[in-house]
């Protein structure tokens, strides 16, 4: 047919954020382009006309008929749609980040066509946690922005960390109720910004956000109080002198590993890859980290026993509470503020 | 011959009407609008500029496999069909609807509550849930009526507060009663309660087409009768041209202030029913405000402010949906790109009367007689 | 003899109409000029292309000889034109002193001096007795006192060109008496008029010579000194014309309308507008209430009508209290109103003549049913009017009224409201504004409607009408009545004692 | 006692952040409405100024060494400009060409957010433009050492807040003491009667909507520089709020600040409740403490309208036929 029309063999679709949300549209995104650049593939991103089922498939339609042969598509609000796409396109692989397709019923049906990779946020989280207390933080926040699956993973490990590494140091740290909060959006604006203005003028000495553009304002807040924060999903050291370090996980690196199997005829299609400490899917950038005390040491350390399992970190509420209990630790953080 | 004078009377009829001068105005706005688009894209990338004018002009036919871009160009027209229907009508009795959003947002939540928890209603279901929004965008929107009625106070700045007490409130109700805490996002209305698509399923069975647009159709028929044909339309328009002759009159100017404003709510608020009551889309805890309100307010001027015209400004739009969309199948333009036409296309409108004055002029010259425009002073 | 202002052949057309065809007026230099005809002539038009509001199709204008373009009203101004509106040109929420140096301010530093321009402002009413209080804002003076604006805005500017269109219509016989005075003042001066009125004993007693338009056309200029009444008359309507009104002695019937110790305070200010009115109005009479603009009569009727609370009193129609009732339920027991501001009150200036006429029943059966209109009933009322009260518009029932004249906005008004054949017609100046034929018309209309036995409330500030129409007479003072005559036994001169509160006597 | 002083010195501040912006942008609307001419384009010139201010503050912050104060005051100025220019667009269409304001305007609303993204990913590859460093003057000599006033007022203040003192007692000097401001307002309620005395409609219309879009344009540069660290493509909806305040406060300079103070201040109560007495005791979802503002703003609204009016010509492109 129409050969004039470029094709492109590497797709992705973009969820309701756009493709530099900083977070898992431009994550999946740069993993793509390097790993398409490198090899000099044809590669491009697609945005829906709207948010919803139809539309994502849609788009993936339109992708493949754009000559996608691999499509690439961020976040849980595809899981419906990977689960059609992945019967009406048998030809074409799907590489599903943080969801496992599924009818609608949650129950999850991996097609051979395609993989679904997960992060263990609470991991990365748990090692900002970790590193906060370690390197002399006792009082601490965490501001969410939506109260998505991801975001809530991010959270408990955060929480987990944190009371984990004052077990383990023996100072007392307070993490209250009223310091675990989600935004109810992603945006910069001045009422994210007084928020955490006041949270440091109750004494709290540093902030995690794990809120995309929002972490800008709790970054302004940080600079305007002399406080610090925590980045999130990559290392955004380079932003603001305020950010000590970033729960990362690596969105690109995984995508970039799934494209080259792809390549080499070994895509691991019907599996569930768990991207985890052990698997480095999660990680403190220490060489950019503006630590105190905390050292790479210990970074090592913690690292190691959460990729042995030696440390097992919670990723929902039920799981933080045993797992406090089990180190002799409380929180007064109450389950409907973690899942509102 | 004597069919040609027939004929050439026909046309030298029409031509003199004001609503087809004003008509062929918005049909200019629009060719400016895609000639400046044009333009931008020959800027950006020249090789596939036309490639990209083409797919915005042929949008709805882009992918006519089973129908889908067709219909799926009914589907993205209808809510903004209706939030224009909404803005558009109180216009015309002389209101500012900004508050379409808050009213859309309201009306979306009740009807996917009545969608969540009242299957028992069996085949009414979605019938009950559509009504429940309306109900619901009219309880919202007469309270900037009543405002205004009794306090004075100006419908702009009430409507943008409601906006986000809107949004707060319905981000607070789901959280309490229809939350899917997984997804963070309220449940799917039972499949009751999902418009059905009736033939339409089988005329354009790829797409997302449901009755949505007959819904929307019967409310442009209606808004245009009530407006046009009606005593009560009569009343609301005096009041909105002017509230002291009404008073002389005998009118009620508050009851029709709150009339105007709760049917205005009304309408949003079935927009916001028709957007939700659908597979596969959620409405969303994230505190934002829903672009259709104000989507709304430039198709309803696109539209000059009539029923009709909303009707077929709300269908254009939609064009344009689906061509921006299918325009990333034939080039590598950012997706921006058509926003960005759009708000030309929008801006060019705004400029109507001007066109309107060249298309009399050009009549005039052509017909050799005095060609009236009507100044669009039933706009505002 | 040197002319300063030359229009000619001008013509300006209007969607359907060409308001000005083919006209020439001649203005000399210290005379006061007057522009006649009918409403709807083409006066104001004429004159607004003089001040260069309107651009003309053909014609040209020539300034001291000189041919010039005149492309807005700022070209008028240097070429030393200025001009008084039919419909004020004042901005309500500015002071006196704002809207008369607006446009010509004084400024330091391009800060206003507005202290300067006070100053001038004093001298110059003081000068021509023109008092008005230059800190007053606009929307709290008279209308009499805002023509008195109007005027200095001119004598500010040193206007030597001055154009007064229908100064009079709303001034009081004392105002009218002082403006013609000033007028005179102003042409000794050396300064040069045009005046616009239909009131032709004012033409003969302040004019030179007259321009006569009809339906656009020039007509006619004519020596005032030498032409009668009737022949302007004649000249400007192109017909003969009656003047004063043929009745017979009223013959009273029972009492339609009866107010009862009638109070109002008005809402804003809190001052008591109305006192205690009490008076009744008689099947097949006519009632008037007289007294200057400002003295409770407009108040007194809203409250009436209903479009103000009442205080205090009752409102009894055909022995029914109609107190409560709403503005509609009153309306419907009976009462016509012809409302004092037609712009305001009386018409919805964007929607078609036909639409207006139906303005007060649009809702009886004759026009919808079950709420959907009879659109044929709708068209045939209004080309039933159309013809009856000779409404001249450009497109007939689908004219906008806005684009109406005065006068036949307010045949619209006058028909509409005669034709519901009410009981009890209230008319608040019903002529303001009209030329003499509609004049004659309107106040035929009046007597018809007393003489079929309807009670006609009337409000005028113009004496002569009070004193043609009128069976009796009310004199109205700072809210209250404060005399009763009988119009056969009183004159103009009594009424004005009266009216400006010198004299007064006991309400019967 | 020492606790509640503490409050307000740590209160305060935020009530001017948020403030300012409010009420500059308030402020530019003013002009353009008291010339008759709607301005809902606010949002959109906000983004547009935001975005090239920004911009040319990344280019001065990379390029030179000038101090962040410099660098903020000509990147409020840029914005000032470009927002002006962006208006120009606004007041084309609604003055030169008398077309319906609301459209054009919502077209400037529409265009400004696709067109900042737009050129940012063509250009930088992302639509988030990030900027560094502190912008808060920590301390200002000597005023600084001023007990109360100097804390208040002269420490953790931005350049904006200064910066739009001015703007207020400039603005209200030219709208009540000046040809301008006469004649702006003129325009605005009786344009017929100002046609009639010379003044140009066209014009002053023109320089209202363009005072506007300079103030609607710093605004954008303000709002960036005061709540986040970067921008991308939204003010967060407060060109809509500045709307609405310019209507809580009826078209009045004062009463503008008035409004945006009191909007302000219940947005950042809505906000920092957690750190005030009273409030943080009770428990309700932070959705109401956030609807807060808006429901306050209603109620003071609804009490304080009576009187309330636009200015009367306000919205009709002028005609000079009109009568
Ligand atoms: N005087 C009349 N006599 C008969 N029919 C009429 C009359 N006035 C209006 N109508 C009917 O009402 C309809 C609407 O009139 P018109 O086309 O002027 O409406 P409109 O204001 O343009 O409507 P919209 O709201 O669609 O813009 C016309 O089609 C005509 O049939
Ligand atoms: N702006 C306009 N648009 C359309 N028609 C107009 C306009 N102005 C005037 N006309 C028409 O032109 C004619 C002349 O109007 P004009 O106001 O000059 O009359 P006039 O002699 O001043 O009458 P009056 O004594 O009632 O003031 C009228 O028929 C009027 O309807
Ligand atoms: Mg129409
Ligand atoms: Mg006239």
């Amino acid at each position: 047919g129409g050969s004039e029309v470029e094709t492109y063999e590497i797709a992705m679709i973009t969820d309701a954020g756009d493709i530099d949300d900083e977070s898992f549209n431009q994550g999946t995104w740069e993993g793509i382009v390097a790993y398409a650049e490198e090899n000099n593939i044809s590669h491009r991103y697609y945005r829906p006309a709207a948010v919803s089922d139809a539309d994502y498939i849609a788009t993936i339609d339109l992708a493949v008929s754009a000559g996608a042969k691999v499509v690439v598509t961020p976040g849980f609000l595809f899981e419906v749609a990977i689960y059609q796409a992945q019967q009406d396109h048998p030809d074409v692989m799907f590489i599903l980040i943080d969801g496992v397709p599924h009818a609608g019923d949650w129950d999850g049906n991996i097609g051979d066509n395609t993989v679904s990779i997960l992060f263990a946020e609470h991991e990365s989280g748990f090692l900002a946690g970790y590193a906060a207390v370690h390197d002399g933080y006792t009082e601490l926040g965490y501001m969410g922005g939506m109260a998505v699956p991801a975001v809530v993973r991010f959270g408990v490990g955060f929480v987990a960390g944190a009371l984990y590494a004052a077990n383990e140091a023996g100072v007392a740290i307070s993490f209250p109720n009223d310091r675990y909060t989600y935004l109810g959006d992603f945006d910069a604006k001045d009422s994210h910004k007084n928020e955490a203005l006041a949270w440091f003028s109750l004494g709290t000495e540093i902030i995690f956000a794990a809120a995309g553009g929002a972490g800008s304002s709790v970054m302004s807040a940080a600079e305007d109080s002399g406080n610090k924060m925590i980045g999130v999903d990559v290392d955004q050291s380079s932003i603001s002198p305020t950010v000590v370090t970033s729960a990362m996980k690596g969105l690109g690196a995984a995508v970039q590993q799934v494209l080259a199997q792809f390549y080499a005829d070994n895509f691991p299609g019907g599996e569930l890859l768990i991207k985890n400490a052990s698997e480095d899917g999660v990680a403190l950038p220490m060489d950019t980290s503006r630590f105190a005390t905390f050292s790479q040491a210990q970074y090592d350390s913690i690292h190691g026993r959460i990729a042995s399992g030696a440390v097992s970190v919670p990723e929902n509420y039920t799981e933080l509470i045993a797992f406090l209990n089990a180190i002799g630790q409380t929180t007064a953080i109450v389950e409907g503020t973690i899942h509102p | 011959m004597k069919l040609k004078t027939l004929g050439s009377q026909i046309v030298k009829k029409v031509a003199e009407r004001p609503s087809t001068i004003s008509v062929s105005a918005s049909v200019l706005a629009i060719i400016a609008g895609l000639f400046v688009g044009f333009i931008v894209m020959l800027i950006i990338n020249p090789g596939q500029a036309f490639a990209g004018l083409r797919s915005i002009l042929f949008g709805p036919f882009s992918d006519m496999e089973g129908g889908r871009s067709l219909g799926n160009t009914i589907y993205y027209a209808v809510p903004i069909i209706l939030t224009g229907l909404s803005v558009a009508f109180a216009f015309r009795t002389g209101l500012f609807n900004i508050g379409a959003t808050g009213q859309l947002t309201i009306g979306a939540f009740v009807a996917v509550y009545i969608g969540v928890n009242w299957a028992f209603l069996g085949p009414l279901h979605w019938i009950v849930a559509v009504l429940g929004g309306m109900l619901a965008g009219a309880f919202w929107g007469s309270i900037p009526g009543i405002l205004k009625a009794y306090r004075n106070v100006h419908e702009v700045v009430s409507s943008i507060m409601l906006n986000y007490i809107a949004m707060y409130t319905v981000t607070m109700l789901i959280k309490q009663t229809i939350f899917n805490a997984t997804s963070a996002r309220a449940l799917a209305p039972e499949t009751t309660a999902r418009l059905p698509q009736w033939f339409l399923g089988d005329v354009f069975p790829r797409s997302s087409i449901n009755i949505g647009i007959f819904i929307a159709m019967i409310l442009v028929v209606i808004t245009h009768i009530i407006l046009n044909k009606t005593t009560f339309g009569y009343e609301l328009k005096s009041v909105g041209f002017n509230r002291d002759a009404s008073q002389y009159a005998g009118m009620s100017e508050k009851r029709n202030i709150i009339l105007a404003m709760a049917i205005s709510g009304g309408i949003a608020g079935v927009a916001g029913a028709v957007m939700f009551l659908v597979t596969g889309r959620f409405m969303s805890i994230e505190n934002h405000l829903m672009a259709e309100g104000f989507t709304g307010i430039a198709i309803s001027l696109l539209g000059l402010s009539s029923p009709i015209g909303v009707f077929l400004a709300g269908l254009f739009y939609g064009a344009l949906e689906i061509g921006g969309f299918y325009l990333q199948r034939t080039t590598n333009f950012v997706p921006q790109i058509i926003e960005i036409i759009i708000a030309v296309i929008i801006y060019f409108s705004a400029l109507s009367l001007f066109l309107q004055k060249f298309v009399a002029n050009f009549l005039s010259k052509r017909l050799k007689k005095e060609v009236q425009i009507s100044e669009g002073s039933d706009v505002l | 003899m040197a002319f300063v202002i030359e229009m000619l052949n001008i013509t300006k057309e209007f969607p359907g109409i060409k308001a000005n065809d083919d006209v020439t007026l001649q203005l000399k230099q210290g005379e006061i000029h007057a522009l006649l005809g009918e409403n709807g002539a083409g006066k104001s038009t004429l004159m607004s292309v003089l001040f260069g509001l309107y651009q003309p199709e053909q014609g040209i204008i020539k300034v001291r000889d000189k041919e010039v373009v005149i492309k807005n009203p700022n070209d008028a101004n240097d070429l030393g034109i200025g001009m008084v509106h039919q419909h004020f040109k004042l901005v309500h929420n500015f002071t006196v002193t704002e809207n008369i140096v607006l446009g010509y301010e004084d400024t330091k530093k391009g800060f206003l001096q507005l202290d300067n321009a006070r100053k001038r402002i004093k001298e110059l009413s003081e000068q021509y007795k023109l008092r008005v209080d230059p800190d007053a804002l606009i929307e709290n003076i008279s209308v009499g006192q805002q023509q008195r604006v109007e005027i200095l805005k001119m004598l500010y500017r040193d206007s030597e060109i001055l154009i007064f269109d229908e100064p009079t219509a709303v001034l009081t016989p004392q105002e009218i008496q002082e403006l013609m005075k000033i007028m005179k003042r102003l042409v000794s001066e050396g300064k040069s008029i045009i005046l616009i009125t239909h009131k032709l004993n004012e033409i003969k007693a302040i004019a030179d010579r007259c321009t006569i338009l009809r339906k656009g056309k020039y007509i006619d200029t004519v020596e005032v000194k030498s032409t009668s009444n009737e022949v302007l008359a004649e000249k400007m309507v192109g017909r003969k014309i009656s003047f004063g009104v043929e009745k017979t002695p009223a013959k009273p019937k029972e009492t339609i309308l009866k107010v009862e110790e009638v109070s109002i305070t008005d809402y804003i200010t809190q001052k008591i507008v109305v006192k205690n009115v009490c008076f009744e109005v008689k099947r097949g009479e006519i009632l008037t209430i007289a007294g200057i603009e400002g003295n409770g009569q407009t108040e007194l009727i809203h409250g009436i009508t209903g479009l103000k609370p009442l205080t205090k009193g009752k409102v009894i129609l055909k022995e029914q209290d109609i107190t409560a009732l709403s503005i509609r339920q009153k309306s419907l027991s009976g009462i016509s109103h012809i409302p004092e501001d037609r712009q305001k009150h009386g018409l919805v200036l964007e929607y078609s003549l036909e639409n207006n006429l139906i303005l007060q029943n649009y809702f009886t059966t004759q026009f919808q049913n079950r709420g959907f209109f009879k659109f044929d009933n709708i068209r045939d009322h209004a080309e039933k009017l159309i013809e009856r009260f000779d409404i001249r518009s450009g497109k007939g029932p689908l004219s906008q009224v806005r684009s109406m004249s005065g006068g036949n906005q307010q045949k619209a008004i006058v028909g509409r409201e005669i034709d519901r054949n009410n009981d009890l017609l209230i008319a608040v100046q019903p002529t303001r504004g009209l030329d003499v034929g509609a004049i004659e018309f309107i106040h035929k209309q009046l007597i018809q409607e007393r003489d079929q036995g309807k009670a006609v409330l009337l409000i005028s500030l113009e004496l002569d009408e009070v004193m043609n129409l009128s069976d009796r007479i009310l004199v109205m003072y700072e809210g209250e009545i404060v005399g009763e005559f009988d119009p056969q036994k009183t004159t103009e001169n009594e009424l004005g004692l009266y009216m400006s509160g010198s004299k007064r006597g006991k309400q019967q | 006692m020492r606790e509640l002083i503490d409050l307000i010195y740590f209160l305060f501040p935020l009530f001017i952040a948020t403030t300012v912006p409010l009420s500059i942008v308030a402020l530019g609307g003013l002009f353009s409405e008291r010339s008759g001419v709607v301005n809902i384009a606010l949002e959109g010139i906000m983004i547009m100024g935001g975005f090239i201010g920004i911009i040319a503050m990344r280019a001065l912050i990379e390029n030179t060494e000038l101090n962040l104060q410099i660098i903020a005051f000509i990147g409020l100025f840029t914005g000032a400009t470009f927002g002006m220019l962006y208006a120009l667009a606004h007041a084309f269409a609604s003055i030169t060409m008398k077309s319906n304001q609301i459209i054009s305007a919502t077209a400037l609303n529409m265009f400004a957010p696709a067109m900042s993204v737009f050129i940012a990913r063509t250009f930088w590859n992302t639509s988030n433009l990030n900027l560094m460093g502190n912008y808060t003057i920590s301390k200002v000599p000597i005023l600084g050492d001023i007990p109360i006033v100097g804390q208040l007022f002269f420490t953790n203040a931005y350049l904006s807040t200064y910066i739009g003192i001015i703007i207020f007692i400039v603005a209200t000097a030219v709208l009540y003491k000046t040809r301008l401001g006469l004649r702006i307002r003129s325009c605005g309620e009786n344009p017929h009667a100002a046609d009639s005395l010379g003044v140009n409609i066209y014009r002053v219309r023109y320089i209202g909507v363009l005072i506007s879009g300079a103030l609607a344009g710093m605004g954008g540069v303000i709002f960036v520089l005061s709540f986040a660290t970067r921008f991308s493509g939204s003010v967060a909806g407060f060109g809509f709020l500045a709307l609405a305040v310019l209507i809580f406060g009826q078209w009045h300079p004062k009463k503008i600040i008035f409004a945006a103070l009191f909007f302000a201040t219940m947005r950042v109560i809505a906000d920092t409740y957690s750190v005030i007495p009273g409030l943080n005791m009770i428990v309700m979802p932070r959705e109401i403490y956030r609807m807060l503002p808006y429901i306050a703003t209603l109620v003071v609204l609804s009490f304080a309208s009576k009187r309330s009016r636009a200015p009367r010509a306000v919205g009709e492109p002028y005609d000079p036929s009109k009568r």
